[in-house]
């Protein structure tokens, strides 16, 4: 059954919620007072409801199945999470009510910064950034505004090719030139070549570790000590922090800024593509430059500040990120993942999830290619398309044909240095005969692969809700809203 | 643990499958003088019960807005949201889903934001819009980037009647990238003279209406003078409702419209997730930051949906792109396009008037308190009063009546002189008994 | 993808809910203390989440199509009343914690008694059956009460042909015998034949109406007169009372007791099979006779009679249905959905359904066959299988042919009155645009079974998540629990 | 209306479609006298927001019981349910399916009442579990009623420590429907002899454990005399949690085990919608009432499951059914099942050994209170205490602190001379402050 458009059933005169009749009250709006109503057709809440809930079954969920999408960290949302963040003492408070009206708000953000603070092993966080990337802005500022305190005008970023694309976009948002880091062969930064290009216009590294190949970098303690040498910083790409959580504390590598995904590592929903939320958090060479707003403790209270005129001595903040404090709803799922899980539970579940990717690994090593066999995966195997060579199907064609077995496919040709990557990133929730499952289902299309069933590839997906779509065709002429169709005229007729 | 499916036996046959002693042979490109050999010191693992009354404990501590007569707006809204709403979105499908990369099994996401993209194209009169923003502040910052790409300049002239926050997200993102902001005083008054402000290095103009302070602005000369300078249009909203009344930027010159859709289908949240709301001309669409979705067709034909135009994106151009944005608001966008289509337009207009008559009965009820001065003549939903005194002790002894009243304008612009001044939003949550006993005790505490 | 059962994939160690440690006290069990623990495999809560979630993806809902259920009134349930009946105030408090501490609960059950007897015209109200057939047996054990406060032993009961199987059950439940009543050509009880049934022996008459036909029974009024007149009551099944809610009302008719499904007419959800609620409305005759727990006002305040201690003069309950109060839950739902509509919306939703059930006649009516053409149909619309006749396509077979076009099928067989009976009930939850949609796959259906495309009906459904059940088998030699595998022995080996 | 989809022009377009001039027309079989023509008077329609103001006001008048120290019990216990529970139950498709009778398309429903009737079975120890009651009261008159069909004898012998409303729901079935029952005297020391009240025209034994106040029955010499007697022993609980420390009827002889279940994955609700479980043994099966699930195979030989035996149900056999049973506790099914899913064998003892600790410890708590005597040596998670003077009076005082500190008997048994009775229930729930609450409350008021 397709399901249409809301704009092909509904219509203008429907409503589905019922409100009182106006008064009719004299308007005060001036000569801007609408002169003809928006085009939005209605429904009624039957019908609403049953269009998206039709809509919703055509999507692939973590709730439905394995989502091994590498550098996503697609685990398990608890219900229970989902629960705290409606408590109308949460959900139910506006940014700016007063203070006074909010002390448990102000509770939970500090309560959430401290855990993070603890678990990083560095000095400050500044809450607001809205997502990953907007957290990466937000380290990158404090940077540029710790660089500029020293009178310096450095601005040079380091950025190795398995880089995530928001860390050069992010430094060229700040107006900052990239540099790229060559990969060495095992899939590893070459701290040699770091320091080959550091120099005094280098304004700081941006390096994810674990990398975005699933490595954890052995030598990223004598990168950081390289970078700072250099009078340079470091900035960390938390996405992978999942690997590492309780094993390894990135303030002791060195790092000097890191954002964190609330919605990789701790569980908040990824809602089809958001929201999400970045925290950084800061060594104390950046700590005094966290933007506005944040929290900080007078007499043991949380004290909120808003304004430069609220700071105290030594607090400079480089300016503001977003409107209000950051993603409330996000920071209670988060605190409540935390406190559920605690500390012991949380190393636990970067154990599981690297356990269960070497455990994929082990399952596939023999059949498909390990670019980088050297090291030990970490929450995340990257396999490349060597396997499927002469074969005639690419990456593309199995990651499809995956979608017919009932999974979603893993990340693709991420990361550039090899070539048709395929990332596989299982995480802490599946179980054993969830992954044992997963693996033979891969081993069985790799030799189906093999064996030259070429079709079941560059056919698939054949039992999806769509078989592959057009990208092109909807590239070149876009078509990004819906249109009345237009009336038949005469003169078309006549044509 | 209740979220871990691994047994210790499945954990000791795994290892052994893949061939390592322990768990700490994966960590070994750790150094090992870093690999943690204690738990940090933080607590240990509770049930749902503890944690429940544990966050409810906090929660507890807050005063919600459903509680009280409530009257804060600024950039946030209380409104009513269908009960349809949150359901929808929490089944697993949407709630547990990724950003929708492999279109054949998302065309649930994927639909719903070429909905959503059409719904926000036609609310703000403009020709298209992207998938959304985080929110209203940062479509503002985004704006001006894009302005300053498709013009090649790189001063922002910034109107007095924006949202301080708002003002100080453009700020601080031109600052950091080097570009220039005019920034006109706060304009409480509504009766700045921005038309001065615009010459020809101008890239945009950024201009809220209703204006922070609640005035309606007339876009249609500041589109003309900055159109005839070579420059853009910026127009924003923080109140979405607004546009079930007002005319849209659209219709009135706008280049980009940005704007906060929190009103529709999200809740308070104490500032987010929000969504934010962005839109423009078809001929800037490919300067324009963020997700779009397109519809096309699959191989037998049907329709379909795909993200499109990634080419602007930072997974594609990396430092070329239009944004480092990734993560979006999809799931606020989810419950914007449903509570909107509940509404349709003709529940649209009805919330809109409701809301502007709740407005324009606080507003009278408030101007008769002995003292207080109504700074507007036009408004939507919001207004500014003058009290005597210090507006910011004043809403504190509100609150210890019970009654949240509003922002005073100096928590957010501290040091300008407006410490009299109080921005007041009414919606169509708020009771006559709510406006009576608001009046009532304005009139006790001033 | 199979789903396996609960007890394939989960371990006796695992649990998905984390309990703090007991802390070993000397147990108080005497000798009853467990020998074994029970055989229940755990999952985690990501295991239990997707199996049930993947569950659920194979059932057909309201929300996913049209449920065309006739005589089950598969209207729209509204999230605003799952949203009410978990206020703390009413999800979390106790039938038996103080009555002084629960005041609005008994707001919520007078009021909805209210709503309830103002909409049938009837004088009281018994709130505590669990669901439809509960009300029926309350409503019998009513009059049963009243005939032996009468001295009196009358012990048959009237029942017409096209009833629900559930009035005869219940009658059989109290020690009655029950007298079919005949049919008439037209589908509707004929009041000569009930007089010529009546005499001292009769104790009631069970009436659906509108009845299982959807016709509404014309001679009611006469009907009741001729009961009464005869010294018996009239009972009432209220399963089809969505037809006539705010057109016309029971008591008016002559109707002694009816009971109301409240997951019907008041749209409290069906659950996959429940809960309901089957509150009973009663005339003054009967009144007096309502089953402890009740609700009097005393100065205008409820008040709680939970034992015969509490009553007032007058007042001579037959005695108790159920512990505590009734489908508290489903009071909430159902009251704030009559809040909702109001006494205008309701009506309306009536005059809607019935409207509905006209036009799917309308649109099929020359095509199928109508066993009773001289009656307008009320909210349904019954068609026998004459339609079908040298097909070979039974009424089934077109049941499941439906499933494969998307739909629900509609009630098959019943009322057993008509042969091959086709009962469907649109409700008024459709939209035009919905049932001119149905319509139109039935006159497909219709004329693909004429054409003699039979395979298309006899190996339905193709595209569901199972072929046709084999039930024979299942009665045969039921399976009705998971039974451990049993190990391979040497003995079978050796067979 | 927000749920009405027709508008008045599709109205007008279907009556013409059907050929009548009105609506009414359609009502042309109401006697013309009684079609109202007027609306009845009620109030009208209501908004989301106006009618969660309504509702929310009656449920704000009342005292949940998790905002309070909370001890009651007496056949509805206050347990913690994990927050998946009540998500799952709202999925769509669970929440606004039908009865399976098209099993095709309703395998979710199916499967789960499969995986429930195992857990029933398996948790009372019996051979095979119907797909649910209403709940343990009604479940326990139609166990008294199958009991009669299978020994063809109608005398049912009540205990004592029965439910007292579970009592007065088997005497009113029993006296409706000319059966006999004889009922043992409220039982608050758990000593009465029942043995002596069985003989050879007594179909079956009605005995719960733990009893309503609290005492563990040995039901094992029990089930001996009644088969001696060719009777049946029903067991009765309310408490299935405590089926995860005590040792099951069906391991004790019981023939029928009836309970409620509300205690796994179901709300207090004030009272319902609850799940009745019923067990019993394979030969009893044909005269079990209730939905039954069994599994099968479709047209392709792949398992499923369908409703089976329906050949005792009512929509089949009318007059000559076992019960007249048709909707049952579908949601309530799946809520438990869900639940005990989640505690597994190891959850689900390691729930009843904390409900049993916090039992020990209120009782010793209790039994320190001066005046006050415990009248159990044995109890699972619930226990019947003595106070000097009237019990109910003390209910109320210890109400009036903000704690709800258990049922005074008299409430169900007026009348009895058990005026000075208190049943008291401790659950996972109650924490050491609130035990110490009630102590120190209780040892005000008496």
């Amino acid at each position: 059954v397709e399901e249409p458009l809301i704009f092909e059933i509904g219509r203008a005169e429907t409503t589905g919620v019922d409100l009182p009749a106006p008064d009719g009250l004299a308007p005060r709006l001036g000569r801007l007072a609408r002169k003809a109503a928006p085009d939005l057709p209605g429904l009624t809440e039957p019908e609403a409801m049953r269009h998206y809930v039709r809509l919703s079954r055509s999507n692939y969920s973590i709730d439905t199945g394995l989502y091994p999408l590498g550098s996503c960290t697609m685990k398990h949302n608890p219900r229970l999470n989902e629960k705290m963040a409606r408590l109308p003492g949460f959900a139910d408070v506006h940014p700016l009510q007063p203070v006074s009206t909010v002390p448990g708000a102000l509770d939970v953000i500090a309560d959430l910064g401290g855990w993070l603070c603890r678990l990083t092993g560095m000095d400050a966080v500044a809450m607001s950034p809205k997502a990953g990337a907007h957290g990466e802005l937000c380290g990158m500022m404090a940077i540029k505004a710790a660089i500029r305190a020293r009178g310096e005008t450095r601005n040079v970023v380091l950025v190795p090719e398995s880089a995530h694309g928001t860390n050069p976009a992010t430094a060229a948002l700040i107006g900052m030139t990239v540099r790229d880091v060559p990969a060495r062969a095992d899939g590893t930064v070459d701290v040699e070549a770091v320091k080959a290009l550091l120099g005094p216009d280098v304004a700081a590294i941006m390096l994810t570790n674990p990398n975005t190949c699933g490595i954890f970098e052995p030598e990223v303690a004598a990168i950081a000590e390289a970078v700072h040498a250099a009078g340079a910083y470091f900035y960390a790409d938390g996405a992978n922090f999942n690997a590492i959580v309780g094993k390894v504390r990135p303030g002791d590598l060195g790092v000097d800024a890191m954002h964190i995904n609330l919605h990789k590592t701790f569980s908040t929903p990824h809602g089809g593509g958001g929201p999400g939320a970045g925290p950084v958090v800061l060594s104390s060479r950046l700590a005094p430059f966290a933007p506005l707003p944040f929290i900080h403790l007078e007499e043991g209270r949380p004290v909120l500040v808003e304004t430069e005129a609220g700071t105290a001595p030594g607090e400079t903040p480089f300016g503001r990120m977003t409107a209000f404090h950051g993603q409330m709803g996000m920071f209670t799922r988060a605190l409540a993942y935390m406190l559920s899980h605690g500390t012991d539970g949380l190393r636990q579940a970067s154990e599981d999830a690297v356990l269960a990717a070497n455990y994929v690994r082990a399952g596939l090593a023999d059949l498909m290619t390990l670019p980088f066999p050297d090291h030990p995966s970490m929450h995340e195997v990257l396999f490349d398309d060597g396997f499927l060579k002469e074969t005639g199907i690419t990456t593309l064609d199995f990651a499809k044909a995956m979608i017919d077995e009932g999974y979603h496919p893993m990340t693709m040709y991420f990361p550039l240095v090899v070539h048709g990557a395929m990332l596989i990133e299982p995480t802490e929730s599946e179980s054993k005969a969830s992954l044992d499952l997963f693996v033979a289902t891969l081993r069985d299309l790799v030799l189906s692969a093999k064996r030259g069933e070429t079709e079941r590839f560059t056919q698939a997906p054949r039992f999806a809700p769509r078989r592959r779509l057009d990208e092109t065709r909807a590239a070149r002429s876009p078509k990004l809203r819906w249109e009345k169709p237009k009336p038949w005229t005469a003169a078309e007729a006549a044509e | 643990m209740r979220y871990h499916p691994l047994t210790a036996t499945d954990r000791a046959e795994m290892l052994a499958r893949i061939g390592v002693p322990g768990i700490d042979a994966l960590f070994a490109d750790v150094p090992a003088d870093k690999l943690l050999t204690d738990l940090i010191d933080l607590p240990r693992m509770r049930g749902e019960l503890e944690v429940e009354r544990l966050m409810g404990r906090m929660a507890a501590k807050n005063v919600p807005a459903s509680s009280v007569p409530f009257f804060v707006g600024a950039g946030a809204y209380k409104h009513h949201v269908p009960a349809t709403v949150d359901h929808l979105i929490q089944r697993s499908e949407f709630l547990t889903s990724y950003t929708p990369y492999q279109p054949e099994i998302t065309q649930g996401t994927l639909q719903y934001l070429f909905e959503f993209q059409t719904q926000v194209a036609e609310l703000t009169g403009m020709e298209v819009a992207n998938a959304s923003m985080y929110d209203g502040s940062t479509a503002t910052g985004e704006a001006v980037l894009m302005a300053h790409r498709l013009t090649r300049r790189n001063k922002a002239v910034v109107s007095g009647g924006l949202h301080p926050q708002y003002r100080a997200v453009v700020e601080t993102l031109s600052d950091m990238a080097e570009d220039r902001v005019q920034a006109l005083p706060p304009d409480p008054l509504g009766t700045e003279d921005i038309l001065a402000a615009i010459d020809r290095d101008t890239s945009c103009v950024v201009v809220q209406s209703p204006s922070f302070y609640g005035h309606l602005i007339d876009l249609a000369p500041i589109a003309e003078k900055a159109h005839a300078c070579g420059a853009l249009l910026i127009a924003v909203f923080t109140e979405v409702v607004s546009l079930g009344l007002i005319e849209p930027p659209g219709r009135q010159g706008a280049d980009i419209v940005v704007g906060e859709g929190q009103s529709i289908g999200n809740a308070l949240g104490f500032g987010g997730p929000y969504v934010g709301l962005m839109a423009t001309r078809q001929k800037f669409l490919r300067q324009m930051p963020g997700r779009l979705c397109g519809e096309t067709v699959d191989a037998e034909n049907r329709r379909g949906f795909v993200l499109t135009l990634s080419t602007r994106e930072q997974h594609i151009r990396r430092d070329k792109a239009t944004s480092n944005i990734c993560t979006n608001s999809g799931l606020c966008c989810l419950a914007f396009t449903i509570h909107m289509t509940l509404l349709g337009s003709a529940g649209l207009e009805r919330l809109a008037r409701l809301n502007h008559e709740a407005a324009i009965r606080l507003a009278d009820a408030l101007g008769r308190v002995p003292g207080v001065e109504v700074l507007n003549d036009g408004f939507f939903n919001e207004f500014t009063v003058r009290v005597p005194g210090n507006a910011a002790a004043v809403i504190e002894r509100l609150a210890e009546r019970g009654i949240l009243g509003g922002l005073a304008v100096s928590r957010l612009e501290p040091g300008r002189g407006l410490d009299d001044l109080i921005v007041v939003a009414a919606t169509e949550v708020n009771t006559d008994e709510d406006r009576a006993a608001y009046a009532q005790a304005l009139a006790a505490v001033i």
